[in-house]
This record gives C-alpha cells, structure tokens and sequence, in this order.
C-alpha cells in the first residue's frame, strides 16, 4: 500500500519534472520509478518514518500556522539584528509527542523560525539556543509543542 | 525588477564571501559557504527569468539538493573522521 | 548586454577572492569548502554563458561528488597543510608566462555569436537542421552528444567509469587495514 | 492585470532582498557560531520564500511553477537540517555558547 502510494509521488514529480509526454519517455520514467521503489523496498526504507501518512489530514492547518510563526520570528530576527541587541541564552524544553517523527519534526520546526536553533537531541529533551529571551519565551510556553502533538494525532 | 533582485544577491554573496574568508571556526565557513549556495541557487531562478528562460530551473532544483547533500558530507566527515559506514 | 558583462565581472571577481583565499590557507578541510564553493559559482558562470549542460554537469560533479570523493580520500590525510619549502618564484613566472599566452592567443578566436566562424560553416548546420527529425530529442546538444558522436561518448563513459571503480578500490582497500589503527584513536575522544 | 501582478512581484523582490541583505550583515556581525545559524535560517526561510513568491506571480499557472515551488519545498526541508547537524556538531567538539544558561544543559 505505502510503496503505491510512494510510486505514485514518483512517478507525478516525473511527468510534472520533464514536460515530454511521448511513450517512450513516459515508459521509461515507469520503468525508474518501479525500480526506485523496489531499491527502497529492499532497503527496508518504506516504514512510518519514511512516508508518515498519519500527518496528512492536519498537515495544511499546521503548515500555515507554520508560515505565519516563520513570519513573525523573521521580522523580529531582523529587528535584533538591526538594533545589536544580542542576548543568547540556551534551555532546555521537553517534548511530549509520542512518535520519533513528530519529534523530529517539533525539532525541525524550532529550527526553522529564525532565532531558536534545537542544539542537541536526548530522547525527549531538547537543547535549545535562542537569540534573545522572547524567543526564548516563545518556545518554553509550548504552543509549538502542543501544536505538534495535535499534529501527531496519537493522544 | 530582476536585475535590482540580482543585485541584492550579488551584495549578500560579497557579504557572505567576507564571512568565509574571515570565519574563525570551520562551522562558521560551512555555514556560510551553505548560505553562498542558497543565494546562488536564488541567482539561477532570478537570472533565468532575467534573460526569460526559465527552464534554468532545472539546475536550481540540481543545486538546492547538491548544497545540502555536500554540507551533510563534509560535517559526516568532520564528526566520524571518515565517510565510511563502519566507524 | 552592458548588464550581462556587469554579471559576468562581478562572478569573475568572487571566484578569483576564492581563489586567493584557497592558496592562502592551510587547513585542509577549509580547502575542500572552499573547492566546493568555487565550483558553485563556476556553474553560475557557465549558466551566464549560456551553457546549461556544462552547468549542470559542473553542478552535479564539480560541487557534489568530486567534494565527496576529496572528502573521502581527506579521511586519511594529515589535518593540517605543511607550509611549502621551496621558493615560489619559478612556479608564479610559468604560470605567469602561460597565463598571457593563453590570453595572446584568445585575441585570435572568432567572436562569440559570429555566423562566418569556422565552426559555423562545417557540418554544424546540418545537425542543427536533422537533429529534430534523426533523433527526436528537443536538446540539440545532447542529441550531438549521444548520438552523432556516440562512440566517442561512450569512450569517454568507460574511461571515466574505470577511474570512478579505481579509486573507490583504493579507498576501500586502505579502510580495511586502517581499522586497527583507528580504534584508540576513538577511546581517546570518549575519555576526553 | 499585469501591472498589479507586477507591482506584486516588486513587493515580494524588496522584502526578500531586504532580507537577504539584512541575513548576510548578521552572519558577519553576531558573535559566535550559534548566533550566526539563526542569520543562516533568515537567508534560508524570509529570503527564499518571498523570492519564489515573487517569481510565482510572474509564471501564472504553468509547469515552471511546480518547479519554482519544488525549489522552495526543497530548502524548506533540507534548511533546518544543515542548521541542526551544524549546531550539534559545534556542541560535540564542546564549543559553549556565549550567554546565560538556564537550568541543566544536556
């Protein structure tokens, strides 16, 4: 079922990527497409991790929360630069999701908003680096984190 | 419109180029020539809409992922000592 | 076409600094860094000239694999460079010296885009003109490449393709013996 | 119509030069390696967002379009995983961040 559906991505970057729709180029992309997902078949790579479908019904919400956080943390990373107001300080926080996937991705996220960087990784507890206290503050009122876990889906 | 937007790439690879050439650590210098390779592959799209040809994207979609995946080897390196499954 | 030649000056200009900066230094991992970030920018440059094949092949080989294989060979290397003992003085005049017959000669090239250069009127024509109907791929220089002069591709393929299984040979021969050698080098970092 | 989408895209190209600009002056002024990520990921997300926007409305409904937002998928991934292995490299070979330190750090 997962590898189906992980042909059908394939082959749709595929037709999408080479914008010639003769028979032999569409035969051909069939031909790699079905052998990549037999190469990440017996690489064992096809498992929840590898295509996390649980994310999907909630992904759209999440991700323009995402952009608007991303936005914000933009602006006031510019205005920190600007102004040379740098007090970094690093902490600690806890994540409560169930998956390794959904952490990885609460990890992914912190990073990605400008001015929070996840440092280092210890099962459930996240090293993070922060540009200045508010940020600071904004990771350790765990929005992110229960917005992730709802994400998740699994509670 | 496009050639003001290469301009503004062209600064902040001068800019970054001066992070590279002055950086103290070496994660400085990877971080840095990341970020060159970020802007670059902003100059591939900007150019080619520049001199209307878009289909240079292609090459952007070719650097975006060769930036990431020459990053992720030099710090493998750089952490194990060797590129090897083994160590 | 005054801002194409602004680019083409501004792109020289960082990747003669990187250069500058590359005979500078001596640390070895920089070096690599700064390779694969000279050859970034050198594909910029062929993208400039209008020569989207070399610059994707520039990307892929050039920024990828060839940082990739330096990396890998790097794994036994001494970390740092020694300086250079012997003078640098002859080695600066014959590069000096060659540099300015390369130039000397570049003034008797055709002008780029001139319609009455030699390479225009040979048999460059008739490609152009077949390559749609013989082969059917839209590319022009790919259709050059890999079937009007296939042989000769497929030449340079093997011999390309024999050095790439050389030297992941040598590199694989040398990890077996080394792995005795590495193993305290590995307590040591834990206790530190 | 073209005007609008224009004056559109003028508004995308400033804010993500500005950006850019503003990232590149911090890799070069903040203090240490940590600091100078969070200048990276400004580059890597404000930057290239507002770009590709911008091109966006330039293209209109096409191919090239797909290929633009597949560029922007792609660093939007792979970003926060350079920034990640970087940070945590700098921690392994025991660089401390400048600042304070609340509670125990791992």
């Amino acid at each position: 079922m997962k590898s189906l559906i992980l042909f059908l991505i394939l082959l749709t970057l595929w037709l999408l990527m080479s914008g010639h729709y003769s028979i032999l180029i569409i035969s051909l992309g069939i031909f790699s497409c079905a052998f990549c997902v037999y190469v990440a078949k017996r690489g064992k790579l096809i498992d929840d991790e590898g295509l996390p479908i649980f994310f999907i019904p909630r992904l759209l919400n999440y991700l323009i929360w995402l952009f608007k956080e991303i936005l914000k943390s933009n602006l006031s990373t510019a205005k920190v630069i600007i102004n040379g107001k740098v007090e970094p300080e690093t902490f600690t926080v806890k994540a409560s999701q169930v998956t390794d996937v959904a952490k990885v991705t609460y990890a992914n996220s912190i990073t990605l908003t400008p001015g929070t960087v996840t440092t280092k990784m210890q099962k459930d507890v996240f090293e993070v680096h922060a540009l200045n206290s508010d940020f600071g503050n904004d990771v350790r009122t765990n929005e992110m984190d229960n917005k992730v876990t709802w994400l998740e889906g699994k509670k | 419109m496009f050639l003001a937007a290469l301009i503004a790439c062209a600064i902040t690879g001068i800019l970054i180029l001066v992070r590279i050439i002055l950086g103290k650590t070496t994660f400085d210098r990877i971080l840095a020539v990341n970020s060159l390779g970020t802007v670059i592959v902003i100059g591939i799209s900007l150019h080619g809409f520049y001199s209307s040809r878009p289909e240079f994207l292609d090459i952007a979609i070719v650097y975006a992922l060769i930036n990431f995946i020459g990053t992720v080897a030099v710090l493998k390196l750089f952490s194990t000592g060797s590129l090897g499954g083994d160590t | 076409m005054i801002s194409e030649l602004l680019i083409n000056a501004f792109l020289v200009t960082i990747m003669l600094s990187i250069a500058i900066a590359l005979i500078k230094t001596r640390t070895v991992i920089f070096t690599v860094i700064l390779t694969s970030a000279y050859s970034l920018v050198a594909a910029l440059m062929f993208i400039t000239l209008d020569a989207v094949d070399v610059a994707f092949t520039e990307a892929s080989v050039g920024a990828g694999i060839s940082t990739i294989l330096f990396l890998a060979a790097m794994a036994y290397l001494p970390k740092k460079e020694e300086d250079s003992i012997s003078s640098e003085f002859i080695p600066a005049l014959s590069c000096i010296i060659l540099g300015g017959i390369l130039i000397w000669c570049s003034f008797d090239l055709p002008e780029i885009g001139q319609l009455t250069a030699p390479i225009h009127q040979h048999i460059a024509p008739e490609y152009i003109k077949g390559s749609k109907e013989d082969i059917g791929i839209p590319n022009i220089v790919t259709s050059v490449l890999a079937s009007y002069r296939g042989y000769d591709t497929f030449g340079e393929t093997i011999v390309v393709f024999t050095a790439g299984v050389a030297v992941l040979a040598l590199l694989e021969k040398k990890n077996t013996t080394k792995k005795n050698k590495s193993q305290p080098k590995q307590k040591i970092r834990k206790n530190a | 119509m073209e005007l609008i989408l224009d004056i559109f895209t003028g508004i995308c190209f400033f804010i993500g030069s500005l950006s850019i600009i503003i990232g590149a002056c911090g890799l070069i002024k903040l203090p240490d390696v940590f600091s100078r990520i969070h200048a990276a990921g400004m580059i890597d997300t404000g930057g290239t967002a507002f770009f590709i926007l911008g091109m966006v409305f330039q293209t209109g409904w096409s191919l090239i379009t797909v290929k633009l937002i597949l560029i922007g998928v792609f660093i939007f991934f792979t970003s926060p995983v350079t920034s990640h292995v970087t940070a945590n490299l700098a921690r392994q070979k025991n660089i401390l961040p400048v600042g304070k330190k609340i509670g125990k750090i791992l």
